[in-house]
């Protein structure tokens, strides 16, 4: 049995289930954005796997990877902004738990 | 890779007819040397990215960077982005939005003790990456503006990092933003891998381009339709649940009302206005462009979101009291509407320009409150409620005023804009055999009264139980501002009843 | 001058006094005086100068359009005949000696300017109806009159005047009511509410009368001339001032019902015609035993109108039943009804403005004492009015030769050809009358003053007196053909149905012993200045029966309080509760919840919103699968 | 080999993921997400895109890891409370439910063919990307310095010390 | 022997209005712009005027209001003299940017809309006096807010682009709950809001309907205004919707049962001058709005909702009747009392005859005369008693025999007396409702004239009869609160006196709109029985 696309695109939903899952199961602020990198990474398998199996000689197919590149900044990004909000909060709150920053609502 | 083909398409990479943004970006950067070597300048930094901003809206106006003039529509940059009327509208629309987040930035944050120079810096840029967001044809551009637009956001929301609450705005801004941006991906990752694969009709070279995808999801042989792949389809629903956010459509919406309470006043209009309306235009490039055959799903999708929304958005601004949070609500609810007239536009030609006309005069009103919300609030300004603005019409008329008057356009109460964008896109939604919605829609017109007529009521009358508070004093705002307010509410009050500046 | 200039003058005349008095003579009761005098003047000279001379006899008619609404046609216009002839020259005499009276006797009130334009509108308003060409506009009239004699009792502002006056209007609506639909159903059924063109319609064909119209349009006679059910307004009118009593609630306005009938009298069949003439008789006899339990004086005229006017009706219902039966259906015959009721009508002008004016004088001269059980022995204080009044009391008593004696007559005649039984009581009743009039007469006049009051009587002014005398002949002699101008006089000789042979000498016999018994009776039961009831004192439940007017105003009062305030109450209830509260604040409410549920649904959690999300993941992605095409279908 | 490796990698990408998300203690969850990025970068190895491999390792693994390890030092995480069952149920069935729409989504009847893997890899070479993103995706890629930029300010915004806003207020 | 009264002096009179009316079409034309733009000028100049005395404030308001009554009276007479057989005159076209769907700011007047024009301008005049001389705080705003319902007032009745006509009642439905807010009586609070809400509702059922309507008919491409509707057909089931939506949203609007709590709550806790012009004029919107776009456009619809509307109408009729003779507060009586009485204009409309409709409009025009007069002596008296409910007053007559003068006359007029506009008006429906298909319904709905003279009646013995009681203070009706009352009971009384003055220009163009729908009108109505 070869390994073929559908295997691929399969481990990058489950990784994209997974870091839902845990996005909706933890309530630890960390953990959570976490998870969302774990989405974002499923995306980045989703696309590489897409540019491998579906190149043809006519259509030398770079627009995913290239993509990726982007992705990758962009995540890191998000992560930087993410974390220093994370870290002004815990300073002012001594915590990271989601259910304890709940000042706004209703 | 063959490099004629790259030079040719470098050569389509024509900087000049993005020369506002290119300025936009510039100056951004500089600013932030101004302030550094600069500092006698400090308290002006707000008028000179009001400056800035101008100039860009003057190169535009010029016809620098302007479709029109050039001949130079379609796609340019190798297909990345495509140049349109509709799209230089919204660059103006966007231009506009930004001076008067700025001033109403420079208002706030005269009341904080907070950095300045950065905030301006961040909505020069954010603003520029909006102008290239409206004009992107291919979903890297989509994804890589939309991505700057948030993270600026991001930093944006929780900017008053002295205030717990626009910290926690900000989070909570970043963990929905972060996973609605996942979704995005996920849909356009999998729209990538149906588009580009070479055993299906319509095979697109570059899939992530919005024509070559469209023109790939129109394409049936005997064995496949395209259109109907549920790879495609999910992949499209994951898009349009990640625009779904910016835009605040049920079940997309939760968001809202916290992000907009805890955002600095400048940032919830920024969020309110230029975001939704850049959500707005997305949607609307979606829907007409790469998912134009995808009908069969997206029109009762969008219809059940649009009904929801409404519903949803007008409720749970019934009892509001925080007028952040009622804004918010609101805001989901004119969402509601506008989708209705984005859904109207699919069938009815002249219903997108009712849609562009509606954002028109729901930033024109948006801002009036904005303005005076940002005059009203104390340092702390999310916890702004019905009796900050207990009997403003007496205390500073002007303000009143222009909040009587804004408050009523977002109303939709004649003979303020608000109303006839509201009948545009009714009658354009009547026409499109919208009935539910519209129905729904009117229902909403008349919830949305109470709320908007509660604050107007608070600002009307005097609420006898306040006495025990000290009363607060509200500042009479400059010459600057009451040109600027004086400019939104007449511009509110003259397209209620003249509206010829408008094509449709 | 031609007629339509006269008759227009004639009508304007009061309507302009009662502007120029509303404009300027509120406060100046002198001003107000002469302005009212002035048109009550014009009024008399310009009927007299139609009656000798002016007019030739011949039905005038004049119309302008006043309303056209898609096919409804509205006119104001005058109708000129011996009938209004007649009803005009009663009006305008009546009226202008009335005003001369109140002149004297309002002389001490402070609101004299009000009263003066309120008898000046009702002037108007009474000449409208006399004069008017069409139903339409005989409607008008016949609300505007109700209006004057709506304020005119309310003149003294107490809470008596105030639920007097209040219970005409609303009386007078209620028959109002089956009036206009009446009139409505004339409109529909022939096409025109013009009186002279129904008249031209039914002369060819009576085929489309129903009896319904006809009791409908009796409806408004019920009202105004306060027939029973509807009598009970009348009685409590006399809480406005004297002259009103004897002008609108004696003379002239309550007798527009009969006068109407008159104008109208090819519109009811004959079965109409019966209930008409047992409501006249049901109404005679009733006020007529109500009377005996009255001690105030004007209540016991008013109860003697209203009997007179029970005369009236029956003898319009029964003599337009004995023109049918003795003469056909041709529409001549009917005039008998309209003959004999109003020659009972003038006559019963005259004397019962007599006995109200009388009445007044003693007022005026007791201090605004009332009761007759306190008064006695005028006679010496005043003797003119105290021979006027005799000469008032006798003409209504039916004493032969004298005016009533002639014109009741001519109903007993009729009533005898058409229905024993209503002879019988109609007799009867003109016996009752006789008595209770020489009780009042006997009681106040006669014998010895029974109060402080009584004792300073005096001779009333000149302004009093006068018009107490010229009624007082009118009322001896008003049953004589000759006292009629030339026009009006066909109506008198040949519409009165009179008894002929046998019948006339049974008949003659029949009213000098009613008539004189009665008087007799009178005298014999109660005395001369009597100072208390003699039967209430001796029969005390004759008295009670009597006195309790068989409780129709009890019976009003509680359908008022119980059935219609109740119901009113209820009414508000459920709009308060259902319509305002359950519906439209239940409305709001349930908006309102589920506000505050969607509202709730922000927890401030960002770990409860990703569930949103996921949600919108779940729905979004269903769609996509197709999984709700089938819900959406 | 290519199977063995295949499963290899997909499990440890997948079974470290699970355990992220599992995580009582914020540290196993950072490990953890460092094995499953490992994972992915090998599985874009087995696609041939060794840059990309290395990009994922490097930045991923190398970048974002460490700092998320260095912010849980810094505000010293805790082993949290695990979530009650109700929330751990609803979780666990919204990923079945996900697992079964992927299911359904990449190996469902409707889907497409997946064609065979093609012989010729797409060129994975730095400098091929390099051309392209300094030709054809100019313009996104100067976005994306603009992020960067924006988001250096915004941390330095966001983390600036409260005394400096004293000079940074209002003068 | 008929002849008729000619009324000669007239004639010259009427010569000089026509020469005037044709010879300055422009000038005729622009006024009726004018009569819309002077209020709000005056307000706009007052908002934006810095500190003023007392007296220019005054004087500048009174202008507002004054002018386009006087408009309104020259335009009314021009028109009934020009003898246009019931078109449209002193029309006014301009197109504010909505030209191509057919949206135009089209004005211009006929002989339906010139009665509610003038109603407008006389009831402008009376409140406008009234709010000038009132001591209310915060009077510069006051007025402004009056001012813009002036000319939202003067703009819906002389619309003839059917969305403007909306437009422009919004406009001034606005100002009223403002005005209700900031200078109603106690409980204002939830009131205004309520009001606004129940309304708002009403404006939009009817938004939909007209929507429906404009998409339905294409009008667009012609011109959504009155006078194109007339001519364009709608098929039956859309013809159902849309007059089932339009009744229920203009009904809403005027009160028509079981939508009408709001009235009387609203008009009790209204200040005078708004509750003048609002139940005076304003609410009037809803019933025009059937007469001039619903009923030429949807016999069948109207046909398929008659037997509803009649029961509604007996029911604003019978059931409000007697929730007013119930009330012991002197303005929520009244409230009621015009909520009664807008049975007797639904009950015109459901007969749908040129007669029905015809007398509807006149019964309209009287109505707004007398009701706002009454509020206007509602609010003196209570001025003067400090109390408005009816138990505690009593006998203040004899103290004030000008006000109790005046009241009376409001109240018989009121409830329908002769000599008075609104007894043509009412008597016009009964007869026309004794013609429809139905005649049965005349008898239910006569009782309305009996119910109305209890309620009435009760309220003038009440607080001007019997024994004095409760407090009072400060005299008779002033001067200046005289002129406006008197105002409003001469044009009553002129009009009861000689009702062909509107009754002729109606009749007009009742035929007129309805020239082309006559057989519908006629089968109908069954006026066969009934011609000339």
């Amino acid at each position: 049995m070869s390994i073929g696309l559908e295997d691929y695109i399969f481990v990058s939903v489950l990784l994209f289930a997974i870091g839902l899952f845990g996005v909706l199961l933890r309530k630890n602020t960390l953990v959570v954005f976490m998870c969302l990198e774990l989405i974002l990474s499923a995306s980045i398998l989703a696309l590489v796997a897409f540019s491998r199996y579906h190149t043809t000689p006519a259509n030398p197919l770079m627009e995913g990877n290239t993509f990726v590149l982007f992705i990758i900044a962009i995540a890191a990004c998000e992560v930087a902004v993410g974390l220093a909000i994370i870290v002004a909060l815990w300073r002012r709150n001594l915590t990271v738990d989601l259910d304890e920053i709940n000042e706004l609502k209703h | 890779m063959d490099t004629v083909l790259l030079k040719e398409i470098s050569d389509t990479n024509l900087w000049g007819l993005l020369l506002p943004e290119i300025l936009l970006g510039c100056s951004a950067v500089i600013l932030l040397f101004v302030d550094l070597f600069l500092p006698k300048l400090r308290p002006q930094l707000s008028r000179i990215a009001i400056g800035v901003l101008l100039l860009a809206l003057a190169l535009l106006s010029l016809g620098v960077g302007c479709s029109c003039g050039t001949g130079l529509s379609g796609e340019l940059f190798g297909g990345l982005i495509s140049h349109s009327e509709e799209a230089d509208w919204m660059r103006v629309f966007f231009l506009l939005c930004s001076i008067c987040i700025t001033h109403i930035g420079g208002v706030f944050l005269k009341k904080q003790n907070l950095a300045q120079v950065e905030f301006f810096h961040l909505v020069l840029i954010v603003t520029a990456t909006f102008m290239v967001l409206v004009q992107s044809n291919h979903f890297i551009t989509l994804f890589v503006a939309l991505e700057t637009i948030t993270v600026g956001f991001y930093v944006m929301v929780a900017y008053k990092r002295d205030s717990r609450l626009s910290l926690e705005a900000g989070l909570k801004y970043l963990i929905m933003g972060a996973l609605s941006s996942g979704m995005l991906l996920f849909g356009i990752a999998l729209l990538y891998g149906s588009a580009s694969n070479p055993t299906l009709p319509g095979t697109a070279l570059n899939p992530l381009n919005f024509d070559q995808l469209a023109h790939f999801i129109g394409s049936t042989d005997e064995l496949f339709n395209n259109s109907t792949n549920f790879m495609v389809l999910f992949g499209a629903v994951l898009v349009l649940s990640g625009i779904a956010f910016k835009i605040g459509l049920v079940p997309f919406q939760i968001w809202v009302p916290d992000v907009y309470q805890g955002a600095p006043t400048p940032v919830t209009a920024f969020l309110a206005v230029s975001s939704k309306a850049a959500g707005f235009f997305l949607l609307y490039l979606m829907l007409t462009g790469p998912f134009a055959d995808l009908e069969v799903v997206t029109l009762p999708l969008l219809t059940v979101v649009a009904i929801l929304t409404l519903l949803f958005g007008n409720v749970a601004a019934l009892g509001q009291r925080n007028v952040k949070r009622v804004i918010g609500m609101s805001g989901v609810a004119h969402a509601g509407i506008l989708l209705m007239g984005l859904l109207a536009s699919l069938k009815v030609d002249w219903a997108f320009g009712a849609v562009l006309f509606y954002l028109t005069t729901y930033a024109l009103a948006s801002f009036g409150v904005f303005e005076v919300m940002a005059h009203v609030a104390s340092k702390d300004d999310a916890d702004q409620d019905l009796d900050d603005f207990d009997d403003l019409l007496k205390k500073q008329p002007y303000l009143g005023g222009v909040l009587l008057v804004s408050l009523g356009s977002l109303a939709g109460i004649p003979p303020l804009a608000g109303f006839v964008a509201k009948l545009l896109v009714f009658i354009a939604a009547y026409q499109a055999g919208l009935y539910w919605i519209l129905g729904v829609a009117l229902v909403g017109v008349v919830l949305s009264i109470y709320y908007y007529f509660g604050w107007m009521r608070a600002a009307v009358m005097q609420n006898p139980f306040l006495e025990e508070e000290a009363p607060q004093t509200i500042a009479s705002p400059s010459i600057g501002a009451r040109v600027i307010m004086g400019l939104l509410a007449a511009a509110t009050l003259l397209f209620g009843f003249y509206q010829g500046l408008f094509t449709f | 001058m031609d007629l339509g200039t006269v008759l227009s003058l004639i009508l304007l005349a009061p309507l302009v006094s009662a502007g120029l008095i509303w404009l300027f003579a509120r406060q100046r009761a002198v001003l107000a005086m002469t302005i009212s005098m002035a048109a009550a003047g014009i009024i008399l000279g310009l009927s007299l100068y139609l009656l000798f001379g002016g007019w030739d006899g011949i039905p005038y008619e004049g119309s302008a359009e006043w309303l056209n609404l898609g096919g409804l046609s509205l006119s104001v216009g005058f109708l000129l005949n011996n009938l209004s002839a007649l009803m005009l020259f009663v009006v305008s005499f009546v009226g202008f000696w009335i005003h001369l009276f109140s002149v004297g006797y309002m002389n001490d009130d402070a609101a004299r300017g009000r009263f003066f334009g309120g008898l000046s509108i009702f002037m108007f308003s009474m000449l409208g109806i006399v004069l008017a060409d069409n139903l339409f506009m005989l409607f008008i009239f016949w609300e505007l009159v109700g209006f004057s004699s709506y304020m005119l009792i309310g003149h003294y502002m107490n809470d008596e005047a105030a639920q007097a006056s209040k219970k005409a209007f609303i009386t007078n609506r209620v028959g109002d009511f089956g009036f206009l639909i009446g009139i409505i159903m004339v409109y529909w059924s022939f096409g025109t509410v013009s009186l002279t063109e129904l008249q031209q319609l039914l002369e060819h064909d009576t085929g489309s009368v129903t009896t319904t119209m006809g009791l409908l349009l009796f409806c408004g006679v019920l009202g105004k001339s306060a027939q029973m059910p509807l009598h009970v307004w009348l009685p409590d009118a006399m809480a406005g001032p004297t002259p009103i009593s004897a002008l609108i609630h004696a003379a002239t306005m309550v007798a527009a019902g009969v006068y109407f009938l008159g104008r109208t009298f090819l519109l009811f069949t004959p079965e109409a015609l019966q209930v008409i003439s047992w409501v006249g008789v049901a109404t005679a006899v009733c006020a007529a035993i109500w009377a005996f339990g009255q001690r105030d004086i004007k209540k016991i005229l008013a109860y003697s109108t209203l009997s007179q006017l029970g005369y009236m009706v029956a003898g319009f219902g029964m003599g337009s039943l004995y023109g049918l039966h003795a003469h056909g259906d041709s529409h001549t015959a009917l005039l008998y009804g309209v003959g004999a009721s109003m020659f009972h009508l003038t006559t019963h002008a005259f004397f019962k403005a007599l006995l109200f004016l009388g009445s007044g004088s003693v007022i005026h001269a007791c201090h605004h004492e009332q009761d007759i059980f306190k008064m006695g022995g005028l006679y010496k204080k005043m003797p003119l009015t105290t021979i006027a009044f005799a000469a008032g009391v006798l003409a209504i008593a039916g004493i032969p030769f004298l005016s009533a004696f002639f014109s009741k007559d001519a109903i007993l005649y009729v009533a005898k050809a058409t229905n024993m039984p209503a002879f019988i009581l109609l007799t009867g009743t003109a016996l009752l009358t006789a008595t209770y009039m020489g009780r009042l007469f006997f009681v106040a006049f006669l014998g010895k003053p029974n109060s402080e009051s009584a004792e300073h009587a005096h001779e009333s002014p000149w302004t009093i007196v006068v018009p107490l005398l010229v009624l007082a002949v009118c009322s001896l002699v008003g049953g004589y053909v000759w006292m009629y101008p030339q026009p009006l006089q066909p109506i008198i000789e040949s519409w009165v149905p009179h008894a002929h042979g046998s019948d006339h000498t049974l008949m003659l016999t029949i009213s000098a012993v009613a008539s004189v018994g009665g008087l007799v009776l009178g005298f014999i039961i109660y005395g001369a200045g009597a100072s208390e009831d003699r039967i209430e004192k001796v029969a005390p439940v004759v008295y009670g029966v009597a006195k309790s007017k068989f409780f129709f105003d009890e019976a009003y009062g509680y359908y008022i309080r119980k059935v219609q305030d109740r119901l009113a109450e209820l009414m508000a209830f459920f709009d308060t509760l259902f319509i305002s509260g359950v519906l439209v604040r239940g409305a709001a409410g349930v908006a309102g919840l589920f506000g505050i549920v969607a509202r709730r649904l922000h927890t401030g959690s960002v770990a409860s919103y990703v569930w949103w999300f996921f949600a919108g993941l779940i729905i979004f992605g269903a769609f996509a699968g197709g999984y709700l095409d089938g819900l959406l279908q | 080999m290519k199977e063995f490796l295949f499963y290899f990698f997909a499990t440890l990408t997948i079974a470290p993921a699970f355990f992220t998300a599992m995580s009582r203690k914020p540290v196993n969850a950072a490990m953890n997400m460092l094995l499953a990025f490992v994972g992915v970068a090998g599985l874009l190895g087995l696609l041939e895109t060794y840059f990309l491999a290395i990009l994922q390792v490097m930045v991923y693994a190398g970048a974002i890891v460490v700092l998320f390890l260095f912010i849980i030092m810094l505000i010293d995480a805790q082993k949290t409370p695990g979530p009650k069952f109700l929330r751990f149920a609803a979780s666990l069935l919204a990923l079945v439910i996900m697992v079964f729409f992927g299911y359904h989504l990449v190996l469902g009847s409707s889907g497409a063919p997946y064609p065979e893997l093609p012989a010729e890899a797409p060129a994975s070479m730095a400098r091929v990307f390099g051309e392209s993103l300094f030709t054809r995706y100019l313009l996104p890629f100067q976005l994306t310095g603009f992020m960067l930029l924006i988001a250096m300010v915004g941390v330095i915004v966001i983390s600036r010390k409260p005394e400096a806003e004293a000079t940074g207020g209002e003068k | 022997m008929t002849t008729h009264l000619p009324i000669a002096a007239l004639d010259g009179v009427t010569d000089l209005l026509r020469t005037a009316g044709e010879s300055m079409p422009v000038f005729h034309s622009f006024l009726v712009i004018l009569a819309i733009v002077l209020p709000l000028t005056s307000a706009l100049s007052l908002v934006v005027s810095g500190k003023l005395s007392d007296s220019a404030v005054k004087v500048c308001g009174a202008i507002g209001f004054i002018a386009p009554g006087v408009i309104s009276l020259w335009l009314a007479a021009v028109y009934v003299a020009s003898d246009l057989g019931g078109k449209y005159a002193f029309t006014f076209l301009a197109d504010m940017g909505l030209g191509q769907f057919g949206i135009f700011l089209h004005l211009g007047l006929n002989g339906i809309a010139l009665p509610f024009y003038v109603l407008a301008g006389v009831v402008g005049i009376a409140a406008g006096l009234y709010a000038i001389q009132s001591k209310v705080e915060r009077l510069r705003l006051y007025l402004i807010l009056l001012l813009v319902m002036q000319g939202g007032l003067m703009g819906v009745f002389s619309s003839i682009d059917i969305l403007f006509f909306y437009f422009f009642h919004e406009f001034a439905l606005i100002a009223t709950f403002v005005l209700i807010a900031a200078w109603g009586r106690s409980g204002r609070k939830t009131v205004a809001l309520e009001v606004t809400i129940y309304l708002t509702l009403g404006a939009m059922i009817t938004l939909a309907g007209l929507i429906a309507l404009y998409v339905t008919t294409g009008a667009g491409d012609y011109g959504f205004n009155m006078i194109v509707i007339r001519d364009l057909m709608v098929n039956a089931p859309m013809q159902h919707t849309i007059f089932g939506l339009l009744l229920i949203g203009f009904g809403i609007l005027v009160s028509l049962f079981p939508f009408h709590t709001w009235a009387p709550r609203a008009y009790a806790t209204a200040p005078a001058p708004a509750a003048m012009l609002h139940a005076g004029v304003l609410k009037k919107f809803g019933l025009y709005g059937l007469i001039q776009i619903a009923y030429p456009l949807l016999p069948t619809g109207i046909s398929h909702w008659a037997p509803l509307l009649l029961w509604l109408a007996l029911g604003n009729l019978l059931i409000i009747g007697l929730v007013t003779i119930a009330q012991r507060d002197l303005k929520t009586m009244l409230g009621n009392a015009s909520v009664m009485h807008m049975g007797y204009a639904f009950l015109g409309l459901y007969v749908y005859s040129a007669m029905g409709i015809g007398a509807a409009i006149m019964m309209l025009f009287a109505h707004g005369l007398s009701v706002s007069l009454l509020f206007l002596l509602a609010d003196i008296i209570e001025k003067r008693t400090g109390t408005l409910d009816m138990r505690e007053i009593g006998g203040i007559g004899p103290k004030t025999p000008v006000l109790m003068g005046l009241f009376c006359a409001a109240i018989l007029a009121s409830i329908g007396l002769p000599g008075f506009a609104n007894f043509w008006g009412e008597v016009g429906i009964f007869v026309s409702l004794y013609g429809s298909p139905s005649p049965w319904v005349l008898y239910p709905a006569l009782l309305g004239i009996i119910i109305s003279a209890i309620y009435g009646l009760r309220a003038v013995a009440c607080i001007f009869f019997g024994e004095a009681k409760g407090e009072f203070d400060g005299g008779d009706i002033t001067s200046s609160e005289k002129l406006p009352a008197l105002l409003l009971l001469v044009a009553l009384f002129v009009v009861g006196l000689w009702p062909r003055m509107i009754s002729d220009p109606i009749n007009e163009s009742v035929e007129d709109t309805f020239a082309n729908k006559a057989p519908a009108i006629t089968a109908h109505a069954g006026e066969l029985t009934m011609t000339e």
